[in-house]
């Protein structure tokens, strides 16, 4: 291949086609005081990306609270970490990887998986448990079911082969993602304080190591390629598509850790988006140092390769490894015992400057701080609210009509995608190895893990609900960290951490930088209320097809600590006769809900209000029941409202209710409502004065709404006027068949 | 009756784990001549058609469509005429 | 008694039965890495499951020709009771030391939740004082547990009374005569694709799986 | 350089979870003069030997030993005299 020269490269305005603008390519000639060439420009343009120097959404991170007694790595690592007592810490992450699953469903989820792994074990930690949260178009598609299925078969030939349990999720379905989805994983880690290992190289003269599989010309530009829209032409840059081994990855995971536990690691980083180049800079700028490199000695699977293809090669299942200086022959022999090469490529210096050299030939000089995060050019747009919002929020619920009964309304929302049981998906995933999952997919709102050897329990969830966002951002994400934390909390589990996902259109149009503007303030508001520190986070913007961007979906993956895993709580009903309860307050939000979207197939309205001090207090309140033994389930109100929640407890145990709404108002609204800070409860009768004992210390509302039967269903209004009359066993149906039925 | 084959091997440049593995696994068999091995798909499809070119014309659609995923892959295909209604 | 777990490539329940084998049960378990050539020092091998090399090509297909797979192959000869379970159990087919052969799963999709299967025979260390009959939850995970045997094959299987465990309910995977669980003639090395390891502690949701440990221990003990 | 082209198939009256399932994706696709599909490997293994007749024995010996399973599926194979050290 002929490369340009650097006066080629100006004059032909060649940085465009890399997706550097004019400004950042005269200031990368400003920060050499010369023209870059080839491999240069190549260099800053992945690592100036918006995937890579999150250039739209850094300026906001400073809004995020970041520390607390437990944090033991806030953001800026490959992971946060999170004490959580006895000498143990929990690291996790979340990552998208949405343009290369629209891509190649299977490999873009597949490498997904793989790429958060790596984030997980290059802190020392070993990897025991990941979670993904995913958005497609409707069903009705047949591309959508494709994407559908293609992705949860990536996820699960990827994440079952490593040996790390898929232990929980959530999927949407929405015409608002047919042309992009969403495929946004979450890794979670279990490592001993002494282990926890960061990415710096540090210490010059320190050999610098590639270890892992062989660089091939995968995925070469796959970071600027995430931070384009996706167009038809995409397809055409197939090629940044890359396939996933998930074999070497275990044996990647076993040598990394076999090496960190060795104790002759100075630093350690994977090699992600950006490859070699984004993880030489990384460590160095971390450390202050600076890094020089021969790709001549980079093993590689192609012949030919060029300094910039090997310098931007995408190929998974890599590390970059600074080990002590006289350590190389210990690395050598733990990864020769997995097979893996580990190859010295390079040292440590003091210059500050990442100098590549192919063989004798220096091909590119730069400064490493130029090239990290923090040297990237960052942006502040203009912002302005999106004119769909008039139009969403003129809707009144009352243009609904009210019926006199809802009991077809309710088999409906069970069998819609979103409402729907996801058995489909989760029974795809090993969700039990390393035996360790206690409470599986399915029986509860948050997956929870034990810790051996000790009497904790971690629960882990990820969450966001993206429509309740495009309607109203900043109450949307409020809405998002409650929910999550309100679906730990339904396990017994105190939330402890989180970790974020930003899933955006594109920032440059003022209406997509509005949106991202205020979820990030919702985001960090509300992490702050509830004293959950934000430990990390993710971006991925330009989410985009045919220039309609998706909903605004950020998402967050949190992380909750049982101190004895016995009290853990699940959230099917037990037993006939047991009393069933509201904990929380009335609520009748319909404005974004999916009743709305059955009856008018629109997003409408206003999201529910989002109080933070009484979603606080509700959540003390169902921890202090849970830890005192007072109840039996709990379930959070989300999706589908009350009446979707009570139909799930049925559900799972194949039990019933006999419920009476306490209150005059639309049944629509009292059963579909999606009001949060409500969480629904059953409990024997004998609990009753304990419980409420334990609510109203916190202040916080319990009504009793009905019984547990052996099957029947019936939800009933104030004035005796049944709503709902069904069995568990029509309820089950409609919900369990949804997903098998339309991918028939 | 046609008998349409369809070899669809990855591209090239695009990694192939099981190729890696097994040409690992034949070198510890001691086949230490092997210096590479790709593997990929072989699928054999028995249908009716008018005439030799109509059945390549179908079978051209189909691993474009279903067959061979075109972000990863290529194929190759061969048509013949055939006896009988089974694959054997 | 000393009970090996070989570790192949790519092996993923090997810690798994490690933890049972030493934690719930007290035995002296001990992985053991694929290149090892000797396990004249154990009374019972376990293959355990996971993704040997991937299972790229076939499942248990390149496991097979590990160096330790002599060793197991000797021992299995000598009458030591072999497990293999899920792709343990695709290596013995592969190392064709019991008889047949792996399909991927009828749904062609990997599938994972508790399953019930019935023990068809006690004559196997693993079995040993169970009651044939006797119908045991344990979880399934695996996209390649289509067991495959010929008519013939089949026949003889059941003539000698080869078949140990079979699915009981819905078979989730297709395997010819609802099989889950085959041995030898000489009924000492068995594979099965249920996972005991992941149904024997109460914390994870059954303990019918300790039954299959727990027969290894009374049928070696019964031996001293 | 030889470079070998291994088929594998399976074996007649050995049930094709996959053939099936290709033969129903086409059949909803629209393709309705499709018979049956079968599914197997196909594998190229580029490898050094002295002599055409040598290399197809050692590859012969391959497919014996590790690409196929005799229980399951059967073989063919060929072989080819090419230039070059990569499979492409
Ligand atoms: N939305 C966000 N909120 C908080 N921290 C973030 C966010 N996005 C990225 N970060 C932090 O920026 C750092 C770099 O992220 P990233 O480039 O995704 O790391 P990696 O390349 O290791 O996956 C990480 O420490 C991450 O936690
Ligand atoms: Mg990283």
């Amino acid at each position: 291949m002929n490369e340009p020269t650097p006066l080629q490269i100006r004059a032909d305005q060649i940085y465009r086609s890399m997706g550097l603008t004019e400004a950042e390519y005269e200031r990368i000639c400003q920060i050499l005081g010369r023209l870059p060439n080839y491999t240069e420009l190549g260099m800053y343009a992945v690592l100036w990306s918006e995937h890579c120097a999150y250039k739209h959404t850094r300026p906001f991170f400073k809004l995020f609270p970041t520390s607390g007694e437990r944090i033991l790595q806030g953001p800026g690592e490959n992971a946060g970490v999170v004490d959580i007592g006895d000498g143990w810490a929990v690291v996790f992450k979340v990552e998208s990887h949405n343009h290369p699953s629209a891509i190649e469903p299977y490999q873009g989820a597949a490498t997904g998986v793989g790429g958060i792994l790596r984030d997980i074990f290059t802190m020392g930690a070993r990897p025991i448990a990941s979670l993904n949260s995913l958005r497609f178009g409707e069903l009705s598609d047949e591309r959508v079911k494709y994407l559908f299925q293609g992705v949860v078969a990536g996820i699960a030939g990827y994440g079952n082969a490593v040996g790390v349990p898929t232990v929980g999720g959530e999927v949407y379905f929405d015409d608002g993602y047919a042309g992009n989805p969403l495929v946004n994983v979450m890794a979670v880690g279990l490592v001993r304080h002494e282990m926890i290992t960061k990415a710096v190289a540090s210490g010059v003269g320190n050999p610098v190591m590639v270890v892992g599989a062989y660089t091939g010309r995968d995925g070469i530009h796959g970071a600027t390629f995430a931070s384009e829209e996706l167009t038809d032409a995409s397809e055409e840059k197939r090629p940044a598509v890359q396939v996933g081994d998930p074999f070497t990855e275990k044996l990647l995971i076993e040598a990394c850790l076999e090496l960190i536990e060795s104790g002759v690691v100075v630093g350690i980083q994977d090699m992600g988006a950006a490859g070699l180049t984004s993880s030489a800079c990384e460590m160095a700028s971390r450390a202050g140092s600076g890094i020089e490199l021969d790709i001549s000695l980079v093993p590689r699977r192609e012949p030919g390769m060029s300094a910039y293809e090997v310098m931007l090669s995408e190929s998974q299942e890599r590390m970059l490894v600074v080990p002590k200086k006289d350590a190389v022959d210990t690395v050598k022999a733990i990864f020769a015992k997995y097979g893996l090469p580990a190859v010295v490529v390079g040292k440590v210096t003091d210059d500050g400057m990442i100098r590549v050299f192919d063989g004798p030939d220096l091909v590119a000089e730069v400064p490493a701080k130029s090239l990290s995060t923090d040297g990237a050019p960052t942006y502040l747009r203009e912002a302005k609210p999106p004119a769909y919002l008039e139009q969403t929020r003129s809707f009144d619920s009352s243009s609904i009509r009210v019926q006199s009964d809802y009991t077809v309304d309710l088999l409906n929302l069970l069998d819609s995608p979103t409402i729907a049981s996801k058995r489909w998906v989760y029974r795809q995933y090993d969700h039990m190895v390393q035996l360790n999952t206690v409470v599986v997919p399915g029986a509860a709102d948050a997956a929870v893990l034990r810790v051996k050897g000790t009497s904790k329990g971690i629960a882990v969830t990820i969450d966001g609900n993206g429509r309740h966002v495009y309607l109203d951002p900043y109450q949307g994400a409020l809405g998002v960290v409650a929910e999550a934390a309100r679906n730990l909390v339904c396990t017994g589990a105190q939330p402890i951490g989180l970790t974020d996902g930003l899933n955006f259109g594109n920032p440059e149009k003022p209406e997509v930088y509005w949106q991202l503007q205020q979820a990030i303030r919702g985001l960090a508001d509300a992490a702050r209320e509830l004293d959950i520190p934000v430990a990390g986070g993710n971006a991925s913007l330009y989410n985009e097809s045919s220039g309609r961007p998706i909903y605004p979906t950020p998402i967050v993956g949190m992380v909750g600590l049982l101190e004895e895993i016995d009290n853990r709580m699940t959230s099917d009903f037990k037993a006939e006769g047991d009393v069933i309860a509201l904990l929380g307050w009335l609520g009748t939000e319909l404005g974004g809900s999916e009743f709305v979207k059955l009856k008018t197939g629109q997003a409408l309205g206003y999201p529910p209000r989002i109080d933070l001090a009484k979603e606080k207090a509700l959540q003390q309140a169902c921890l202090a029941a849970i830890a005192n033994g007072l109840i039996r389930s709990a379930h959070d109100i989300s999706e589908g409202g009350l009446a979707v929640c009570i139909a799930e407890s049925c559900i799972q145990a194949n039990l019933g209710a006999a419920v009476t709404l306490p209150w005059e108002g639309r049944p629509d609204e009292l059963l579909f409502g999606e009001s949060a800070a409500r969480i629904v409860v059953s409990l024997p009768p004998a609990n009753w004065e304990e419980l409420w004992k334990v609510a109203s210390e916190s202040k916080v509302p319990l009504t009793k709404l009905g019984v547990v039967t052996d099957g029947e269903v019936t939800f009933t209004a104030f004035d005796g006027r049944p709503l709902v009359v069904t069995h568990v066993d029509k309820l089950a149906k409609a919900w369990e068949d949804s997903l098998p039925k339309r991918l028939r | 009756m046609y008998k349409a084959a369809i070899k669809v091997i990855l591209k090239p440049g695009v990694l192939d784990p099981q190729g890696k593995a097994v040409a690992s696994g034949l070198a510890s068999l001691g086949f230490s001549q092997v210096k590479s091995v790709r593997v990929g798909k072989y699928i054999e499809v028995l249908l009716d058609a008018s005439s030799q070119q109509e059945a390549a014309a179908q079978v051209e659609e189909m691993a474009k469509r279903l067959l061979a995923n075109p972000v990863i892959e290529h194929y190759e295909l061969t048509v013949e005429l055939v006896e009988g209604e089974e694959l054997v | 008694m000393r009970v090996a777990v070989v570790v192949f490539p790519g092996s993923n329940c090997d810690r798994d039965c490690h933890h049972v084998l030493s934690e719930v049960f007290g035995l002296d378990s001990e992985l053991v890495w694929h290149t090892e050539t000797d396990l004249s020092r154990f009374d019972a091998i376990i293959l355990p499951g996971g993704f040997s090399y991937g299972d790229y090509l076939r499942s248990g297909a390149i496991a097979r020709f590990s160096p330790v797979m002599e060793s197991v192959t000797k021992a299995a000869e000598r009458g030591l009771p072999v497990l293999g379970i899920c792709n343990g159990f695709q290596i013995l087919l592969e190392a064709g030391l019991l008889p047949g052969a792996m399909l991927v799963n009828e749904s062609l999709q990997f599938r994972c939740h508790p399953q019930e299967i019935t023990v068809e025979v006690d004559r196997t260390p693993f079995t040993f004082g169970i009651k044939p009959g006797t119908v045991l939850q344990l979880p399934v995970a695996h996209g390649e547990g289509n067991y495959f045997i010929d008519e013939a094959g089949l026949a003889k299987l059941e003539a000698n009374r080869q078949i140990v465990f079979r699915y009981a309910g819905d078979n989730p995977n297709g395997s010819v005569a609802d099989i889950a669980g085959i041995c030898n003639e000489a009924g000492n090395v068995v594979g099965m694709m249920p996972h005991p390891e992941r149904a024997a502690e109460a914390l994870l949701g059954s303990t019918d799986g300790q039954q299959i440990f727990r027969a290894l221990i009374n049928y070696w003990e019964g031996r001293k």
